[in-house]
C-alpha cells in the first residue's frame, strides 16, 4: 500500500500545525516555505496573549516524541515524517485529489549547511549591510547572516540580492562551505523596452556590468519583433510609451512566451496602472526614477528565483496552503500618521521587534530613532482596516487583542508608570476570555482605552523633543491633543501576495479583497478539490483560530489520503529483541573527538584527557579523528565503530556533524541505535578559551565528556514504552460539531459511536434558516445527517446519555444509558465532547404576555412559524449584549452581532419601510462580516451605542415596547416605541461539569471546555484523549464550529491511527516495591498520566500521556517515581561530574 | 459534650481503665488501641485490644514513649478492616497520624481518635534506667505530672522534645481526655470533639461534667514555659550547627543506620531513597571522590542524608523526638529537625497535624507567591 | 593570591533557559565559563537533593532557571520548582550556606542577552561572597 | 421615534442622509476640522442628527456654514464618505429653504457671486455694499467698519464705485444654474 503524502506550503504556525498533525497520524509531509527559516511570524513574536509569554513548543508531538524535535520551535523543527524545504516556492498544481502534481522551485543555497559550523567568520568579513527583515528593518544585518537568531542548524545564508560577490567570505570560510556557483549569467537574456534612449542605455550598461545579456527596444512593436527572434528570460518595460503601451505589450509578450518574467517601469504617479499590470501577470514594478542598485537587486532576484532555482516536481495526495498573511503598509496609502516620516511611529510588528530580546532594544524599550527611553505610548487601531480609503472594507479581527497585549506587556516589562493609551472604534474582544483580558488591562494595568479614531499625527512643535501630537475628539465632542513618545499602528491584514498569485494562476478562488475564498460552511476548502487552506490565508486569525483552522486543513488532507487508498506509516514495527539484549550488556563506551582540521594538541592536553577518561571503567577508548564531515572521515568512523564494537558512542565535533539527522545516518550505517549516541559541540567550547589555557580547557572538555559518559552509562537502549490503544471514537453530542467530528473521523476510516440525548440529530441548526450570507442551513444539515446515517463507520445512539466511564491507559469504557433500548457499554480510544450550547434565556423584568420581547432565536423561529410577520412591523429594536459581557458572564458570544445584522437585513428585505434600531456596545462584525455592518447602515438601520453602565431599559406598553436609551453622541435620552424588541442574550455552554470530569477534562470559569492551552492546543484537554468542539468549546459561528470539529477529529485520528502508541524514551515509571502509594505523583502530574490501580495496589502510568517532565520524580521522596532516561542516579552522577 | 470519669478504687488509672472498658463493651467500638503493660515486663507498648478483660493491663498515662504510635495507627487504617477502632494517642502522635492521612497512609474512616493531655515522656534509655531504679506507680505518676507539673522525674529529665513542646494538647480528635487543670478528686473529664465522639459519649450514659475553670490558664502557662525552653534549645542547637563544618562535626558519628528515619512517624516511605540502588555506588565512585578531595569519609552520604530528610519532611515534623530516641550514636537529631522545622513550617504558613484537609506545602502551589525569591537582585 | 573563580552549577530547563543559553552562544555573547550548565527537562524536576548534592560537592552557587510563570512547557512545573527553592532557601542558610548562593530565575527562550547578563552578575555576586564553606567539606 | 417638527426639511435632506448613512461615528472628521472651534456642534454631531432625522436641530446649528471646504474630513473618513460635499449640500438646502438664520450668509454668498459674475473677480467694496443693502439693516456696515478701514489704509482694498463690469462669466453662471435645476 502506498503511503500518503501531503504538501504543506508555508511553514509558519499553521503550516507547522498541519504538518505535525499529519506526521503524527503517520503520513508523510513535505513542508515548504519561501523564507529562509521556519516558524513564520511567530518566530518574531516573543510574547503572546494571554500570558505575555510563549507556548509555541506545546504544539510538538505528545507521543512518540523521540521521532521529532523536543526543543523550542524557534530553534527549528525536526520530524521523521516531515521533509522541510526552505527558500522554496510552490509554482503550480495540477491534477486531482489523491494525485496532485506540484512544481516547486528552491533557491540554491550558496552555503552548504552540512559544512557550515556557524563560526561567523563570513559575517565578520562581509562589508554589505542591509535592513534585517527579521527585525522589521529596525536593525541592519550583513549580506551573509543567520536566518533566525535561534535556528538550531546555526548555518549561515547569503542574501544573493544584496551580496556583491566580493568573495571575501568564500576565502575566509574555514570549512569551505561557501561556494559561489559558477554562474553563467550571459545565458540570462534581458529585454529593456523604453522610449527614452537614455533610460535604455543606462539600464543596458548597468545590467551588462552584472554579466547579463541585454537587448533594448524603443517601442512595444520593436520589442515584439525582437521576441520573435530569440527567447528572452526577462523583460523590463516602461508603461507609458507612444503607440503600444507597456500593459498591452505585457499581454502580447505573454502570449508569445508564457514564462517571461516582466517588470513594469512607471512614474510614481502611475503606480495604479503598474498594480493593474501585476494583476495581468507582471511580476513586479519599479518606480522611476530608480537607483541602479534597486534594478540590479530585482534582476538578481528574478535571475535566482527563476533561473538558478531548481524546479522540483512532486507527486502528493493533497495540498495545504498555509501562506499566512501580510500586513498593510501604511506608507503606501495616504499615511495620515506619518509612518516612515515622523520619528517614533511604528507598526505592531515593529513594536514587537523593538522590545524583543533579539530585537533592536535587546529587551529594553527605547525609541527606535533617538534611542531614548519611552514613557508614553499610544496604539492606533484600524490602520488599513475598516477603512475604505485604504481599500479595506473589512476588519482584521485580531489587532484589538494584539494591541491590548502589547500595552499590557509594555506595562509589565517596563513598569506600571509607563503611560499606555489605546485608541479604538469598537473593541473587538471576540473570544471567550478576551473581555476579561481587556478588563485586566484596564483595571490591573491601567491601560487607558479611548474610543476615538485619530485623525492625524504631528510632531509636537512646542516641545521639539520628537514627541508626537495626536488629535482626537471625545464622545462629548471635545477636541483633545495628547502627546506621545511612541505610536504603534495596528496595521491590518492584506492577502499574502505570492499565494494570491498562485491562486489566480491555478484556478483557486479568491474573494474580492484577494484572500483565498473557501466554500460554504467551511473555512478550509478552497474552490479546487484537493487543495485546502490553513490558518490566516483566508483571513487573519489569532493563534488559536489559526491552529484550529490548520488542524482542520490537516483533517481535510487526511480524508483525501484515506479516500485515495493511501496509508499512514506504521512506525512502531521495530524489532525490540536486539535492543533488549543490548540492555543486559554492560556499557562499552567509545569516545571519538573530531579535530576539525586543527591540531587539537595545541589547545588540549590530549594525553591527560585520554588518561583520565581511560580510568572510567565503562569507557573503552578515546580516539581523536580528523574531519567527520568528509566522506573519508565518515568511513573511518564507521569502520572504527565496526571494529571496536561499542554499545554506546560519544561524539565530540562541530555542530553540523552532531545534528540529529547526521547521527541517525551514522546509526543506520553502524547499527548503533541513535539514542545511544551522545554528542558534544567541542568546537564551540574550545572557542571560549584562549589557546594559552591548555589545562583549563582540558579540564572543561574532560568534565563535559565525563558528564556524557555518565549519561551514556545509564542509557537504556530499549525505546519507549508501547501502549495498546483502542481505535474507536466516541462523540458526545449530535449538533453540527458532533456530526462533523463523527463524519470526519469516520471518513478517515475509524469507527465512531455518536451519542445524542435527543431523538433528533442537528442541535441548534434545527432552528436556523439562513446564514448572514444567505446560505441554506436546513439543506446543509439534511445533507450532513443523511451522510452520517448512511456511513458504515458510524453508529448513532439517539436518546442516549453516557452514564459512567472508566479510563485505563489506552482505552475508555463508557456505559450508555438508553431511553427505550437496552443499555450498552462501549470501548473507545478517544472522546470528543461536542455537547454544544444554547442561547441564554432572556432575563425579563417585565410582564410580557404578548411576547413582545424576544430572544434572537425566538424571533427567528417566530418568523419561520409565521407567528411574526415582518410586513406588519413598523419598528424593531435589537439590544445586543443583553445580560452578557457583564459581571456574571463577562465574555463575548461572538455570533450575536452578526445574527443581529442578518435579522436587520432580513427585515429590511421583507419590509423596506421598517425602522430597525440596533443598540450595541461594541459591534463585533469581525473579519469580512464588517461588510454586513456597512450594508445594514446603507439600508438605513440605525445604530445606538450604549455603555455597560447605562443599559437600555424596556417597558411594556399596550401593544408596544418602550425602549429607553441614550444617544451618547447627541448626549440626549432616546425613547423608541417598538413593535418588538429582540435581545441578543449570548451563548451558554452545555457541558455538565460531571461529564467533563468523567473524562478528565476541565471547565473554565464560564463552564466552557477548558483547553490544554488556549492558543496552541485549542481543542485538546489536559487528558490527551479528550477533545472538544463547537459551542461547548467556545462561542462560534457554524463554519467555525465545523472547523473546530474537524480540528478535534484530526487530533483524535492522530491517536486512532496507531494500534500502539510509543512513549518518549524519557518517560515516567514507578518502582512499585518501594512505593508507599501516597499519590503525590498522581496529583502533581499535569497530564493525568498517573493512575492508581486499586486492584493491584500500585501506581500505573499511561506512557503516551506522560511527557517526561519529571515533576513526579521530584515530589517522590523515596525515589519510587522515576523519570526513565534522566533518573536520579544519572542526575547525581552528572552533578558529580560537573563538580569534578 | 463533657462527661466525668470517676476514680475507681481511689485510682485514676483504674477509672480510666473502667472508661475504656465501657467503651470497648459499647456497640460502637470493636477494638481499642492504647498502651498496655506487657505481661511480666515493664515495657508498655501500644496494643490492639478486643477483649475487655485485657483492659486491666492498659496504662493510658505513663512516661513510656517507645515509639510514635501515629505510625502504627496508619498500619491499622490505611485500608478498610470492617471494624471500628478507638485509638488513644498522645498529641504528637495524633499530629503524626493526621500528616499520614494527608499522605494517604491512613484514614479516619473507621477510627475514633481519642486525644489526651500529654503526660510527657522519658527518653527510651532513661525510661529503662528509671524503671530499674525507682519507678512511681502509675497513679502517682499522673498526680506528679499533672497536679504538680514537675519538671523532673526522680532525677530523670523529661525528653527534650517534651520540654520544648508548644502543643502538648490534642486537637482535631473525636474526644479528648482532659487532665490539666482538672481536680482529680472529682475524677477526670472527657470532652467530645466531633459528632461521632459526642454520639459515643452520649451512649455511655455517664454523668456530665463542665470545663474546669483554671484549665485555659494552666494550658497557657505550660505553653509559655515550653516555648521559652524551645527558644533556648533552638538558639543552642543553631549555634552548634550554623555552618556546614559544624554540621559535619555534629553528624560525624552518623553510621547511616537510618534508625531516625525508621522511627520518624512522618517519614512514611516504605524504603528510604538512601537505601535504594541510587546510593549503592560503584567502587570507582569512592575513588573519584577520594581523588578529588584527598580523603573521603565512609559511610558517605550522611550529611546529605540528613539534609535531604530535612528537605523532605521538616515541614511535616510533629516534634515527637523519636529520631533522637532511635539514634544509636546519641546524636540529637531531634533538635536539628525541630529548629529547621520551625522555619520551614513558618515559611509556608503550615501547621502539621492539625487539619487533614490542609495540603502538604510541597503538593500545591499558588501562581502568585514567593515572587521575591525569583531573580538575582 | 590567585583570584577566586567560583564554581556555579546551573540547572536549566530544556525549553526556555537552555534555548536562551544557546542563543547567547550563537549571538557570541560572553558569559563566565565556570558556570556548569546541567540541562533538565523542567525546573519542576529539580529535586531538592540535586541542589543539596551540588552544594555538598563544593558548588559555590547553584542556579535554577526555567520558563517564566505561565510559560512552562509542562504547564506549571516552574511554580512547583519555586516552592521547592523557597524551602531550600529556608533550610540551607541555617547551616551556613547563604541564601543568595541559591538562585532561581526565569529566562525565556529569546532572552539570550538576559541569560548572559544574569550569568555574569551571578558570577560577580558569588565572587563577592567568596568561596562556599562546602569546598572544605570532606563528607557528603 | 417622534419626528414632530420636520418643517418639510426631510425631503430635502434625504439625499444628504444617504450620503452619510454608513457613518460609524468615529469622529475623524471632527478631529480633522480646522474650523472646529467656530462650530457650535461638531461635524460628527451633525451627521448623527441627520441620521436620526433631527433635521430641525441640524438647521438650528450653523456649523456647516463654517465649513471652508478644505476636504480634510473627506480625505480621512474611513468610510470614504463625501463629507465636504454633504456640507455644501446642507448649505444649499439652507439657502433654498430661505431659513432666517442663514439669511445673512446666503445673502453674503449671493453678493459675492454677483460681484464675481459681473467682474470675473471680487470687487470688495462693491460686493460689501451690495451685501449691506441686501441685508436691509443699517447697523451692519458699522460692524465691518474697523476691518474695512484697516484694509484700506494698508492698500489692500481701494474705494471704487459700482461699475457695469465685463459680464464675461455670465454664460458660465447660466450653465451652472441650468445644471443645478
Amino acid at each position: 500500500m502506498a503511503i500518503g503524502k501531503t504538501l504543506v506550503a508555508g511553514a509558519g504556525l499553521s503550516g507547522i500545525r498541519s504538518a505535525l498533525d499529519l506526521a503524527e497520524t503517520g503520513y508523510k509531509v513535505l513542508l515548504i516555505d519561501q523564507s529562509d527559516h521556519i516558524g513564520g511570524l511567530l518566530c518574531q513574536l516573543d510574547n503572546q496573549f494571554p500570558t505575555s509569554k510563549c507556548g509555541y513548543c506545546r504544539m510538538l508531538p505528545m507521543f512518540d516524541r523521540d521521532r521529532s524535535s523536543q526543543h523550542c520551535l524557534r530553534k527549528g523543527l525536526f520530524h521523521e515524517n516531515i521533509e522541510i524545504l526552505l527558500s522554496t516556492q510552490l509554482m503550480s498544481v495540477e491534477g486531482e485529489p489523491g494525485d496532485l502534481k506540484v512544481t516547486l522551485k528552491q533557491n540554491p543555497s550558496l552555503i552548504d549547511p552540512s559544512l557550515c559550523t556557524g563560526c561567523g567568520e563570513c559575517e565578520r568579513v562581509c562589508s554589505v549591510f542591509v535592513d534585517d527583515p527579521f527585525n522589521e528593518g529596525l536593525t541592519k544585518r550583513k549580506a551573509v547572516y543567520l536566518p533566525s537568531p535561534q535556528s538550531f542548524s546555526n548555518a549561515y545564508t547569503i542574501d544573493y540580492t544584496a551580496c556583491t560577490r566580493c568573495g571575501e567570505c568564500e576565502k575566509i570560510c574555514p570549512t569551505g562551505a561557501i561556494k559561489f556557483i559558477d554562474q553563467d549569467r550571459e545565458k540570462f537574456k534581458i529585454l529593456v523596452v523604453d522610449d527614452e534612449k537614455i533610460v535604455r542605455d543606462s539600464m543596458k550598461e548597468w545590467l551588462k556590468e552584472e554579466g547579463f545579456s541585454v537587448a533594448t527596444a524603443d517601442s512595444g512593436q520593436k520589442a515584439l519583433e525582437l521576441m520573435d527572434d530569440r527567447l528572452f528570460n526577462m523583460m523590463l518595460t516602461d508603461i507609458k510609451m507612444p503607440g503600444m503601451d507597456g500593459v498591452e505589450l505585457l499581454a502580447k509578450a505573454k502570449e508569445k512566451n508564457e514564462d517571461l518574467c516582466v517588470i513594469m517601469m512607471t512614474a510614481y504617479a502611475a503606480v495604479d496602472s503598474a498594480v493593474d499590470a501585476m494583476k495581468q501577470g507582471a511580476l513586479d514594478y519599479l518606480t522611476k526614477p530608480f537607483d541602479p542598485d534597486v534594478l540590479i537587486s530585482m534582476a538578481l532576484k528574478v535571475y535566482h528565483e527563476f533561473e538558478i532555482a531548481e524546479a522540483r516536481v512532486e507527486q502528493v495526495d493533497a495540498l495545504i496552503l498555509a501562506g499566512g498573511t501580510q500586513f498593510y503598509k501604511p506608507e503606501l496609502g495616504k499615511n495620515p500618521y506619518g509612518y516612515g516620516v515622523l520619528p517614533g511611529v511604528v507598526t505592531g510588528m515593529e513594536f514587537e521587534r523593538l522590545i524583543s530580546g533579539t530585537g533592536l532594544g535587546k529587551g529594553k524599550l527605547i525609541h527606535p530613532k533617538t534611542g531614548k527611553p519611552v514613557r508614553k505610548i499610544a496604539w492606533f487601531q484600524c490602520v488599513g482596516s475598516r477603512d475604505v480609503q485604504a481599500d479595506a472594507g473589512f476588519c482584521s479581527s485580531v489587532c484589538c487583542m494584539i494591541s491590548i497585549k502589547e500595552a499590557i506587556l509594555a506595562k509589565e516589562k517596563y513598569g506600571q508608570d509607563l503611560e499606555t493609551t489605546l485608541f479604538y472604534m469598537d473593541m473587538r474582544t471576540i473570544g471567550k476570555s478576551f473581555d476579561e483580558y481587556r478588563l485586566k488591562a484596564q483595571e490591573e494595568n491601567q491601560v487607558r482605552f479611548v474610543r476615538a479614531r485619530i485623525h492625524s499625527l504631528d510632531e509636537d512643535l512646542k516641545k521639539k523633543d520628537g514627541s508626537l501630537l495626536a488629535r482626537y475628539v471625545d464622545l462629548q465632542g471635545n477636541i483633545h491633543e495628547d502627546d506621545f513618545d511612541l505610536v504603534v499602528l495596528a496595521t491590518g491584514q492584506r492577502p499574502a501576495k505570492q499565494m494570491t498569485e498562485l491562486a489566480v494562476k491555478n484556478d483557486i478562488g479568491i474573494n474580492p479583497w484577494g484572500f483565498i475564498e473557501t466554500t460554504p460552511f467551511s473555512i478550509i476548502k478552497t474552490s479546487r478539490a484537493g487543495i485546502l487552506s490553513g490558518g490566516s490565508l483566508s483571513g487573519l486569525k489569532d493563534i488559536s483560530d489559526s491552529v484550529t483552522c490548520a488542524s482542520a486543513a490537516a483533517l481535510g488532507a487526511c480524508k483525501i489520503m484515506h479516500e485515495a487508498g493511501k496509508q499512514p506509516i506504521d512506525a512502531h514495527a521495530i524489532d525490540m529483541d536486539d535492543l533488549t539484549i543490548l540492555a543486559r550488556e554492560n556499557p562499552r563506551i567509545l569516545t571519538v573527538l573530531c579535530s576539525c582540521d586543527k591540531d587539537l594538541s595545541q589547545t588540549l592536553d590530549l594525553e591527560k584527557l585520554k588518561l583520565d577518561l581511560d580510568r572510567i571503567p565503562e569507557n573503552q577508548s578515546v580516539e581523536i579523528m580528523d574531519k567527520f564531515c568528509t566522506d573519508e572521515g565518515w568511513k573511518t568512523l564507521a569502520d572504527m565503530i565496526q571494529k571496536t564494537n561499542p554499545n554506546r558512542l560519544i561524539l565530540g565535533a562541530c555542530l553540523p556533524c552532531i545534528q540529529k539527522q547526521r547521527v541517525k545516518e551514522l546509526s543506520k550505517e553502524s547499527g548503533l541505535h541513535s539514542s545511544l549516541v551522545e554528542t558534544l559541540d567541542i568546537i564551540s567550547i574550545l572557542k571560549q578559551y584562549p589557546d594559552s589555557q591548555i589545562p583549563k580547557t582540558t579540564q572543561r572538555i574532560e568534565r563535559e565528556l565525563k558528564a556524557l559518559i555518565s549519561k551514556a552509562r545509564f542509557k537504556n537502549p530499549v525505546p519507549g514504552e508501547r501502549l495498546e490503544s483502542n481505535q474507536n471514537a466516541l462523540v458526545i453530542g449530535g449538533g453540527i460539531a458532533g456530526i462533523t467530528a463523527a463524519l470526519s473521523i469516520a471518513d478517515c476510516g475509524y469507527h465512531v459511536d455518536l451519542v445524542e440525548k435527543d431523538d433528533a440529530i442537528g442541535g441548534n441548526l434545527l432552528w436556523m434558516d439562513k446564514t448572514v450570507d444567505n446560505l441554506d442551513i436546513q439543506a446543509y444539515l439534511d445533507e450532513k445527517v443523511k451522510e452520517l446515517e448512511s456511513h458504515n463507520q458510524v453508529t448513532i445512539h439517539k436518546k442516549t446519555k453516557t452514564e459512567s466511564t472508566a479510563q485505563n491507559p489506552g482505552e475508555f469504557l463508557t456505559f450508555l444509558k438508553k431511553d427505550g433500548e437496552p443499555d450498552e457499554t462501549i470501548l473507545h480510544g478517544v472522546t470528543l465532547l461536542a455537547t454544544g450550547g444554547s442561547q441564554a434565556p432572556l432575563m425579563k423584568d417585565n410582564e410580557d404576555p404578548q411576547q413582545k420581547e424576544l430572544t434572537q432565536k425566538e424571533f427567528e423561529m417566530g418568523v419561520q412559524d409565521h407567528k411574526i410577520d415582518p410586513e406588519k412591523l413598523e419598528t424593531v429594536v435589537m439590544i445586543q449584549c443583553s445580560g452578557t459581557r457583564d459581571e456574571k458572564r463577562n465574555y463575548c458570544s461572538r455570533v450575536c452581532c452578526i445574527r443581529a445584522l442578518k435579522n436587520a437585513l432580513f427585515l429590511k428585505d421583507k419590509n423596506s419601510d421598517i425602522q430597525v434600531y440596533i443598540l450595541y456596545r461594541d459591534m463585533m462584525s469581525y473579519g469580512f462580516y464588517e461588510e454586513y455592518y456597512t450594508e445594514a447602515k446603507n439600508r438605513g438601520v440605525i445604530f445606538f451605542q450604549y455603555d455597560s453602565a447605562n443599559k437600555p431599559l424596556t417597558q411594556i406598553q399596550e401593544d408596544k415596547v418602550l425602549v429607553k436609551t441614550r444617544d451618547l453622541l447627541l448626549d440626549m435620552p432616546v425613547e423608541i416605541e417598538a413593535d418588538c424588541v429582540i435581545h441578543a442574550t449570548g451563548i451558554l455552554p452545555d457541558l455538565p461539569a460531571e461529564l467533563a470530569d468523567q473524562y478528565g477534562a476541565d471547565l473554565d470559569t464560564f463552564h466552557f471546555f477548558k483547553e490544554a492551552d488556549s492558543k496552541f492546543r485549542p481543542v485538546d484537554s489536559m487528558n490527551y484523549r479528550v477533545f472538544s468542539c463547537g459551542l461547548s468549546l467556545k462561542p462560534c459561528t457554524i463554519e467555525e464550529a465545523v472547523a473546530s470539529a474537524e480540528a478535534a477529529a484530526i487530533r483524535a485520528v492522530r491517536i486512532l491511527s496507531h494500534e500502539r502508541l510509543v512513549s518518549g524514551k524519557m518517560v515516567a515509571d514507578t518502582r512499585t516495591a518501594t512505593c508507599s502509594m501516597c499519590e503525590m505523583c498522581v496529583d502533581t502530574c499535569p497530564y493525568g498520566a498517573r493512575f492508581v490501580d486499586s486492584l493491584e495496589e500500585k501506581i500505573v502510568i499511561d506512557p503516551a500521556a506522560c511527557q517526561g517532565c519529571g515533576v513526579c520524580a521530584a515530589v517522590c521522596p523515596s525515589g519510587s517515581a522515576v523519570l526513565e532516561g534522566l533518573d536520579r542516579r544519572l542526575m547525581l552522577d552528572v552533578i558529580d561530574m560537573a563538580l569534578l | 459534650m463533657m462527661i466525668k470519669i470517676e476514680q475507681e478504687d481511689n485510682s485514676l488509672t483504674k477509672g480510666l481503665q473502667q472508661f475504656f472498658k465501657r467503651l470497648l463493651e459499647s456497640e460502637e467500638i470493636d477494638a481499642l488501641f492504647l498502651p498496655v503493660r506487657l505481661k511480666d515486663s515493664f515495657s508498655i507498648m501500644p496494643s490492639l485490644v478486643t477483649d475487655p478483660a485485657q483492659i486491666e493491663a492498659a496504662v493510658p498515662l505513663s512516661p513510656s514513649f517507645p515509639l510514635n504510635s501515629g505510625r502504627m495507627v496508619s498500619r491499622l487504617s490505611y485500608k478498610e478492616s470492617g471494624r471500628k477502632t478507638a485509638v488513644l494517642l498522645r498529641p504528637c502522635e495524633i499530629r503524626a497520624f493526621i500528616e499520614l492521612i494527608k499522605l494517604k497512609q491512613g484514614s479516619r474512616q473507621e477510627l475514633i481518635l481519642i486525644g489526651i493531655d500529654c503526660p510527657k515522656a522519658l527518653s527510651l534509655s532513661d525510661y529503662a534506667a528509671y524503671m530499674e531504679k525507682d519507678p512511681l506507680d502509675d497513679d502517682a505518676y499522673i498526680q506528679k505530672v499533672f497536679s504538680a507539673n514537675e519538671e523532673t522525674l526522680n532525677g530523670f529529665n523529661f525528653s527534650s522534645a517534651c520540654n520544648t513542646c508548644e502543643n502538648p494538647f490534642p486537637v482535631n480528635t473525636d474526644m479528648n481526655i482532659l487532665l490539666q487543670g482538672v481536680d482529680f478528686s472529682d475524677g477526670m473529664i472527657v470532652e467530645s470533639g466531633s459528632e461521632a465522639g459526642r454520639n459515643i459519649l452520649e451512649s455511655l450514659n455517664m454523668s456530665e461534667a463542665s470545663m474546669p475553670e483554671k484549665r485555659e490558664e494552666i494550658m497557657a502557662q505550660i505553653k509559655e514555659v515550653n516555648s521559652k525552653a524551645n527558644e533556648a534549645m533552638v538558639e543552642d542547637i543553631t549555634e552548634k550547627t550554623d555552618s556546614i563544618l559544624k554540621l559535619n562535626a555534629f553528624f560525624d558519628r552518623c553510621i547511616n543506620c537510618y534508625n531516625c528515619r525508621n522511627m520518624c512517624p512522618v517519614c512514611y516511605c516504605k524504603e528510604c531513597v538512601f537505601n535504594t540502588d541510587v546510593f549503592y555506588h560503584q567502587p570507582v565512585q569512592y575513588h573519584q571522590w577520594a581523588e578529588k578531595k584527598g580523603l573521603v569519609k565512609l559511610p558517605t552520604d550522611t550529611v546529605f542524608y540528613h539534609l535531604t530528610r530535612l528537605a523532605h519532611i521538616s515541614h511535616a515534623c510533629v516534634g515527637c523526638g523519636q529520631c533522637s530516641n532511635a539514634c544509636p550514636s546519641d546524636i540529637n537529631v531531634f533538635e536539628v529537625f525541630k529548629s529547621v522545622a520551625q522555619t520551614t513550617q513558618a515559611a509556608f504558613g503550615y501547621s502539621p497535624g492539625i487539619d487533614e484537609n490542609e495540603p502538604p506545602p510541597l503538593s500545591v502551589f499558588n501562581e502568585r507567591e514567593f515572587e521575591d525569591i525569583v531573580g538575582i537582585k | 593570591m590567585e583570584t577566586f573563580e567560583p564554581v556555579i552549577v546551573a540547572f536549566v530547563c530544556n525549553w526556555c533557559t537552555y534555548t536562551a543559553a544557546d542563543l547567547a552562544g550563537t549571538s557570541r555573547l560572553s558569559y563566565p565559563t565556570n558556570i556548569r550548565l546541567i540541562r533538565v527537562m523542567c525546573t519542576g524536576m529539580v529535586d531538592p537533593q540535586y541542589v543539596i548534592k551540588a552544594f555538598l560537592e563544593g558548588a559555590d552557587g547553584v542556579l535554577i532557571s526555567g520558563c517564566h510563570p505561565g510559560d512552562c512547557h509542562y504547564i506549571n512545573g516552574n511554580y512547583k520548582a519555586r516552592r521547592r527553592i523557597k524551602l531550600l532557601k529556608e533550610i540551607l542558610p541555617r547551616f551556613g550556606i547563604e541564601r543568595d548562593r541559591l538562585r532561581l530565575t526565569w529566562i525565556g527562550a529569546s532572552d539570550g542577552i538576559e541569560f548572559a547578563e544574569i550569568m555574569t552578575q551571578l558570577n560577580d555576586q558569588i565572587i563577592e561572597m567568596g568561596p562556599s564553606q562546602t569546598r572544605l567539606n570532606k563528607a557528603i | 421615534m417622534g419626528q414632530a417638527n420636520n418643517k418639510g426639511y426631510l425631503e430635502q435632506t434625504e439625499t444628504i442622509k444617504t450620503m452619510i448613512q454608513t457613518c460609524i461615528q468615529c469622529g475623524t472628521c471632527t478631529a480633522s476640522c480646522p474650523n472646529i472651534e467656530f462650530m457650535d456642534i461638531t461635524p460628527r454631531h451633525m451627521w448623527r442628527l441627520l441620521l436620526m432625522d433631527h433635521v430641525d436641530a441640524l438647521f438650528l446649528s450653523k456649523s456647516f456654514i463654517m465649513c471652508s471646504s478644505c476636504y480634510y474630513c473627506t480625505l480621512r473618513c474611513p468610510r470614504g464618505l463625501e463629507l465636504t460635499n454633504a456640507m455644501s449640500l446642507l448649505k444649499q438646502t439652507a439657502s433654498k429653504l430661505k431659513l432666517k438664520q442663514f439669511q445673512r450668509s446666503s445673502l453674503f454668498y449671493k453678493a459675492f457671486l454677483d460681484s464675481v459674475k459681473k467682474h470675473g473677480r471680487v470687487k470688495e467694496i462693491e460686493f460689501m455694499t451690495h451685501f449691506f443693502i441686501s441685508m436691509k439693516n443699517p447697523m451692519i456696515p458699522f460692524g465691518f467698519a474697523p476691518l474695512g478701514l484697516k484694509l484700506m489704509l494698508k492698500g489692500k482694498v481701494r474705494p471704487e464705485f459700482p461699475s457695469g463690469g465685463s459680464g464675461k462669466l455670465t454664460a458660465l453662471f447660466k450653465k451652472v444654474a441650468e445644471l443645478e435645476e
